[in-house]
């Protein structure tokens, strides 16, 4: 019991200093009107979250953060900022009122909410009680996967998996309408570079890129088992990318990474998630159901145990089921990621002070 | 799991930790972007290397250790370069230092890009 | 009801996927839209899809009515384990709306596009909206709380852009889609805060199971929280008076499509969300959730028709007359609502149904002119009612029901609307609805002077006829909505059968 | 003792922020974001290590990557203006080696 | 333990949901907003993973019990507890709000895209981001316009 106490404290210290951490950056995020530093900060913000995530047991969720929040997130923010403003106006302070009025209506409404659930880790509380206890019970035999959170996300859950990946190809399509793909056009000038060449950071860069393409992959193929999967993985295989354009320049990269091929590839990891959903459909399963992967034919010659428990013949559509669409997944979330990032960092700034239309 | 090899492993851990909390505080007081960029990558790479190695005397060989091996090489490959670019960009775009002028400085000032300031 | 009975649509293994068939035809036909060599196959995977869509809708509601609900579990995992599809009378209505206004859309869509978009950008702009379709479809089928938010999410994402490619024509189409963007956001995490609590009351997301286990939970803090989160959240969606700022500006600048798509359907799904809530997951007659519908909905509802009808009056932009009268007329729907009633619900379903076919022919129409006409200002259509009377005459029937006139759908609804408050001796709600429809005589009647009667103002262009390709989808919409003017028996009957699902009861 | 690291990573996180937060030039804010990253990094690890689950060290290597790619970014954008800028030249096609001079 | 105590994390995560909530709707920056926006969606992550901790939990990831690290990581709980709370012998943090924020993390990433994207169209067609600016410009040229 006290072994108990101890590791709770142990949590517990590390979970508070970081909550005030956030509660520092939060403010300090609102407070400054300079966005470089709102932008600086807000990675900082995501970075502690992640961080939190892995004391709440959460590993999977503090991967996403990390390398969404304070990787991806912050390389949008830096584009959007160098083709608008790096500076925010005051605000009066009448119009800071009815804000704070608002928010301070909804927080108390949430600590009126929130005091009355069960406590916080409490193992019996209807949250940790009813559904998630039946996965915790079931998955490891149903799904056959260690990691129960992939088990959810890719086979119970995983319709809402392919929301996901819907949304995400959503906002690479809105982001186009919006931006383009990145101008590639030979006329084009290329921002000057100031004749500095940085010898150490091209070197470094190049040792990076085959790395982290290695480690995406072990990601992606190691999610069932660990921490990760398709989505990690497709944001650091679209990070080698950002890193390639940001360090060779984005005409080189984009002579390698096609933003055509990109703008395909995303429709096609959709595709290639909603296919394997429609094959287990005309094997008559239902929309999803990987257990019907495979016509009965095909598995009836697999022996059985060859993938985790004899016990469970259909171990095997659920591997290969979860393996296809979390390939999906990475195509689409790479490709999106990456066309995005062409929409930013391809489009050319306005002249400061110009007001462009009409 | 050797218990000698744990209390050297967490030995090694705090001096770490020490380290990066010494350098942080040198990145607080100290005057200027470049001394600060000094303290942190100094620290960085130096309580990074103990505090992983504790840790993997910690884990002993396995998978893990590999891990850490892989994190300290980025930290390694990464920190460094990070910093030159940092202090690199820095003095191009203008960045006196605090020490004060010196014949580096004169000589980039006589060339397009020196610090504005002496 | 018989009509749906005797429908054999499709096979039988092919209609017993249709569930999850209607949501990934058009999610394919949005990926197949990118891959399209050119606009042309765009457009045509558009309108397949869409009728696709139909299609399965029709097999739905033949389901529905041999078998009651409709439940498809995803994956194969039921409830509350995995994400169940659940499909009643009011889920299967509201897709066979969504998905016909779709194929209408999708046809206005050939000739709409070409003078508001440029053609590099078709394909991603056909992508959009087929992503909105499946997105919107998917609300009204799910089963699942949280599921329910993804698809929200895929229906605003995609058509925060579509709205903003509105500034080819007017720039103010940006801070609309961006003001838009931000409420929405803001509505959709707080309809998620809201599940949360619910989850950590209940340790659920099935819609069914939620409603289950909260009898015993009313008291609970955290679920009279998630309920008032999840109504606030989807207000913000269906633009519910005083939420409703960021709707005007999107639909007056957004592209003529997405417009005609948007004003039809996008409310009315978050509207349909917001009670399939307050009566199916929590129970209307409990304190709060009684409490809600009658002291803050109702009034609110009131507030809508009368405040927004006087500013569409005021207003001299057309589009923005039409999407301030959007918002009155949601008014209408949210009192039917409250009334918590059968008749009452009912009747704000069927107004739901009339108003979409309304407000997609108005803007469909206003796009077809569009074309030649490129003002914004009422005054600047001006005699567009003589240079392209086909179009017109359509608008003009379709605002004909707007108002209410006799013989058309609007006033249908309408009536049955006083009917429910009638007899839930709500005399107030006949009072409310009497003053609207004056006002809204006024501002209908102000578009109509305008487009008719008013000479064209010296120096405009003049409106020309819309391409027969508008035309036929316009005049299909203003057909039906005559049509039903006469004879209601099959809007009616779903309407009541949709009523019926909501309370929980078989029609 | 783990834990003691822990927290000594953690104070030493808890003065970066005051830098970042306090500046005064955009370079001291990469800087403090930066070391920051490396910071975390390592916390990551301690504290898989602190919980008994160690093999969650991927997110930690993750992070270590993405800090660079970050860094690089924000001082592109700092020195540069732009991210499409190339900060070092590929050779000819094909060869790919890094510029010099 | 009072409640102030048992609920401390759920209130700081409400007060980070606060100051996000008030970013959006006080800053007049479209950039800014979209920043308190990001704020506002993490901290409902947040909410989210608090409820999923169970005390003395581990990450949802089957550990054989059967080998060392398995052991050690349940000899470090009251074998009573575990029996009663945990599934084979180790106690695990609930996996299912991971795998709703997981989905809300990318809907996050979306919008903030899509929201800087029109951000940078409404610089380019108004030459500022500031919303006051941008309505002042719209109603100057309302008024410009004969009507």
């Amino acid at each position: 019991m006290t072994d108990l106490t101890r590791d709770i404290d142990a949590s517990l210290v590390i979970d508070l200093s970081l909550l005030a951490m956030l509660l520092v950056l939060a403010v300090a995020i609102a407070r400054t009107r300079q966005l470089l530093a709102a932008i600086l900060l807000m990675g900082v913000y995501s970075l502690v979250c992640a961080v939190w995530f892995m004391v709440m047991d959460a590993p999977d969720v503090a991967f996403t953060e990390a390398v969404v929040g304070a990787g991806v997130s912050t390389i949008i923010l830096l584009g959007a900022i160098l083709l608008t403003h790096g500076h925010a106006e005051k605000s009066s302070a009448i119009r800071l009122l009815a804000p704070a009025l608002a928010a301070i209506a909804v927080g108390g409404m949430l600590v009126y909410a929130v005091l009355d659930l069960p406590a916080f880790g409490n193992p019996t509380s209807p949250a940790n009680a009813h559904v998630s206890r039946t996965y915790l019970e079931v998955a490891s035999n149903e799904i056959g996967t260690p990691n129960i959170v992939t088990a959810v996300l890719a086979s119970y859950r995983g319709f809402d998996t392919l929301g996901e990946a819907t949304v995400i190809f959503a906002a690479a399509v809105g982001v186009s309408l919006m931006l383009g793909f990145g101008d590639l056009s030979a006329g084009r000038r290329t921002p000057d570079s100031m004749g500095d060449h940085h010898v150490v950071l091209g070197v470094t860069a190049k040792l990076f890129v085959p790395v982290i393409i290695l480690f995406a992959l072990y990601v992606q193929f190691h999610g069932d088992l660990g921490p990760g999967g398709g989505f990690q993985a497709g944001v650091l295989l679209a990070v080698v990318v950002i890193l390639h354009a940001l360090v060779f320049g984005l005409r080189e990269t984009m002579l390698a990474v096609r933003p055509g091929f990109v703008r395909g590839g995303a429709a096609l990891g959709v595709l290639l998630y909603a296919g394997v959903g429609l094959v287990c459909i005309v094997n008559d399963g239902a929309f999803l159901d990987y257990d019907y992967l495979f016509p009965p034919e095909i598995e009836a010659q697999i022996p059985p145990g060859l993938l985790g428990d004899p016990d469970h013949p259909h171990h095997w559509g659920q591997h290969f089921g979860i393996f296809f669409i979390e390939l999906g997944v990475l195509f689409t979330v790479a490709a999106a990621m990456i066309s995005i990032f062409y929409g930013f960092a391809g489009r050319a700034p306005v002249p400061p002070g110009t007001e462009a239309g009409q | 799991m050797a218990e000698p090899l744990n209390l050297i492993g967490g030995g090694l851990a705090i001096a770490g930790a020490l380290l990066s909390l010494l350098g942080a505080i040198g990145v607080l007081r100290f005057p200027d972007v470049y001394t600060r960029i000094h303290a942190a990558s100094i620290t960085d790479t130096g309580g990074a290397s103990l505090m992983l190695l504790g840790l993997g005397l910690i884990s002993g060989l396995s998978f893990v250790t590999l891990k850490l091996a892989v994190i300290w090489a980025f930290i390694m490959l990464s920190s460094p370069a990070a910093a030159h670019t940092l202090a690199n960009a820095a003095f191009t775009s203008g960045h006196a230092p605090w020490i004060g002028s010196f014949r580096i400085m004169r000589d980039a000032s006589a060339g397009k890009q020196g610090p504005r300031r002496p | 009801m018989i009509f749906f009975e005797t429908l054999y649509a499709a096979p039988p293994q092919l209609a017993a996927h249709a569930p999850a068939l209607l949501v990934v035809g058009p999610l394919v036909g949005a990926c197949a839209a990118i891959l399209a060599p050119n606009s042309r196959w765009a457009w045509m995977i558009s309108v397949a899809a869409s009728i696709f869509a139909v299609w399965m809708a029709l097999c739905i509601a033949g389901e529905v009515a041999r078998g009651g609900v409709v439940d498809y579990a995803m994956g194969g995992f039921g409830p509350p384990l995995g994400i169940a599809f659940r499909i009643d009378w009011l889920g299967a209505g509201m897709a066979l709306l969504i998905s016909s206004i779709g194929v209408l859309a999708a046809l206005y869509s050939g000739h709409g596009l070409r003078s508001e978009v440029i053609q590099e950008k078709h394909n991603l702009f056909q992508a959009g909206f087929l992503l909105c379709q499946a997105g919107l479809l998917g609300l009204v089928s799910t089963g699942d709380a949280f599921n329910a938010f993804v698809f929200l999410e895929i229906s605003s994402i995609g058509t925060y852009a579509l709205i903003a490619v509105g500034a080819s024509r007017d720039r103010r189409a940006l801070p609309a889609a961006f003001n838009y963007l931000v409420m929405g956001t803001i509505g959709a995490t707080f309809f998620v805060i809201g599940v949360g609590f619910l989850y950590a009351a209940t340790g659920t997301l099935n819609m069914a199971d939620i409603a289950a286990r909260i009898a015993t939970l009313n008291d609970s803090r955290a679920v009279q929280a998630g309920f008032a989160f999840i109504v606030v959240g989807l207000g913000l969606k269906a633009a519910v008076f005083p939420l409703h700022g960021w709707l005007p500006g999107a639909y007056a600048y957004a592209p003529s499509l997405i417009a005609v798509f948007l004003s039809a359907t996008a409310t009315k799904a978050a509207i349909y969300l917001l009670a399939r809530f307050a009566f199916t997951v929590f129970d209307p007659a409990t304190d709060f959730v009684h409490t809600f519908l009658v002291w803050v909905l109702a009034p609110l509802a009131a507030a809508a028709a009368i405040v927004c009808s006087i500013q569409a009056i005021l207003e001299p932009e057309l589009r923005r007359v039409l999407a301030f009268s959007s918002v009155a007329q949601v008014g209408y729907m949210l009192m039917g609502l409250s009334l918590a009633s059968v008749a009452g619900v009912s009747a704000g379903l069927l107004h739901l149904g009339a108003h979409a076919l309304m407000k997609a022919a108005l803007f469909m129409a206003l796009g077809g002119v569009a074309m030649s006409v490129r003002a914004s200002a009422l005054a600047d259509f001006a005699g567009a009612g003589r240079d392209a009377p086909w179009t017109m005459t359509a608008f003009a029937i379709s605002a004909a029901g707007l108002m209410g006139l006799p013989l058309t759908f609007g006033f249908l609804t309408k009536f049955r609307l006083i009917e429910a408050a009638l007899s839930a001796n709500q005399v107030w709600i006949v009072a409310v609805v009497a003053v609207s429809s004056l006002l809204g005589l006024i501002y209908v009647g102000r578009m109509l002077e305008a487009l008719f009667f008013k000479p064209q103002p010296p120096g405009t262009a003049r409106a020309v006829e819309a391409p027969f390709g508008v035309l036929i989808p316009l005049w299909i919409l203003a057909l039906a909505s005559l049509w039903f003017g006469i004879d209601a028996s099959l809007p009616e009957s779903l309407a009541n059968a949709g009523a019926l699902a909501l309370f929980g009861a078989r029609p | 003792m783990l834990l003691a690291a822990a927290i000594g990573l953690l104070t030493a996180m808890a003065l970066m922020i005051v830098r970042a937060i306090m500046g005064p030039s955009h370079y001291d804010r990469i800087l403090a974001a930066n070391s920051f990253g490396t910071k975390t990094v390592l916390l990551i690890a301690v504290i898989g290590f602190v919980f008994g689950r160690p093999a969650f060290l991927d997110v930690g290597i993750s992070y270590a990557l993405i800090n660079f790619v970050a860094t690089v970014a924000l001082m592109k954008f700092f020195r540069y203006r732009s991210l499409e800028t190339p900060l070092t030249q590929v050779g000819p096609r094909g060869t790919g080696k890094a510029g010099r001079g | 333990m009072t409640l102030a105590v048992t609920h401390l994390n759920y209130i700081v995560v409400v007060a980070l949901m606060m100051i996000g909530l008030f970013i959006v709707f006080s800053s007049g920056n479209f950039i800014k907003r979209m920043i308190g926006l990001a704020v506002f969606q993490v901290s409902t992550g947040l909410f989210y993973i608090s409820l999923a901790k169970v005390a003395g939990g581990t990450a949802p990831i089957v550990v054989d019990v059967t080998n060392s690290d398995g052991q050690a990581l349940a000899a470090r709980l009251d074998p009573a507890y575990v029996a009663l709370h945990g599934v084979d012998g180790v106690v695990y943090s609930n996996p299912l709000p991971h795998v709703l924020i997981l989905t809300a993390i990318v809907v996050g990433v979306a919008t903030l895209a899509v929201g800087l994207s029109i951000a940078v169209r409404v610089r380019e067609a108004y030459g500022t981001v500031e919303a006051d600016e941008v309505a002042q410009l719209d109603r100057s040229e309302k008024a410009g316009q004969p009507a």
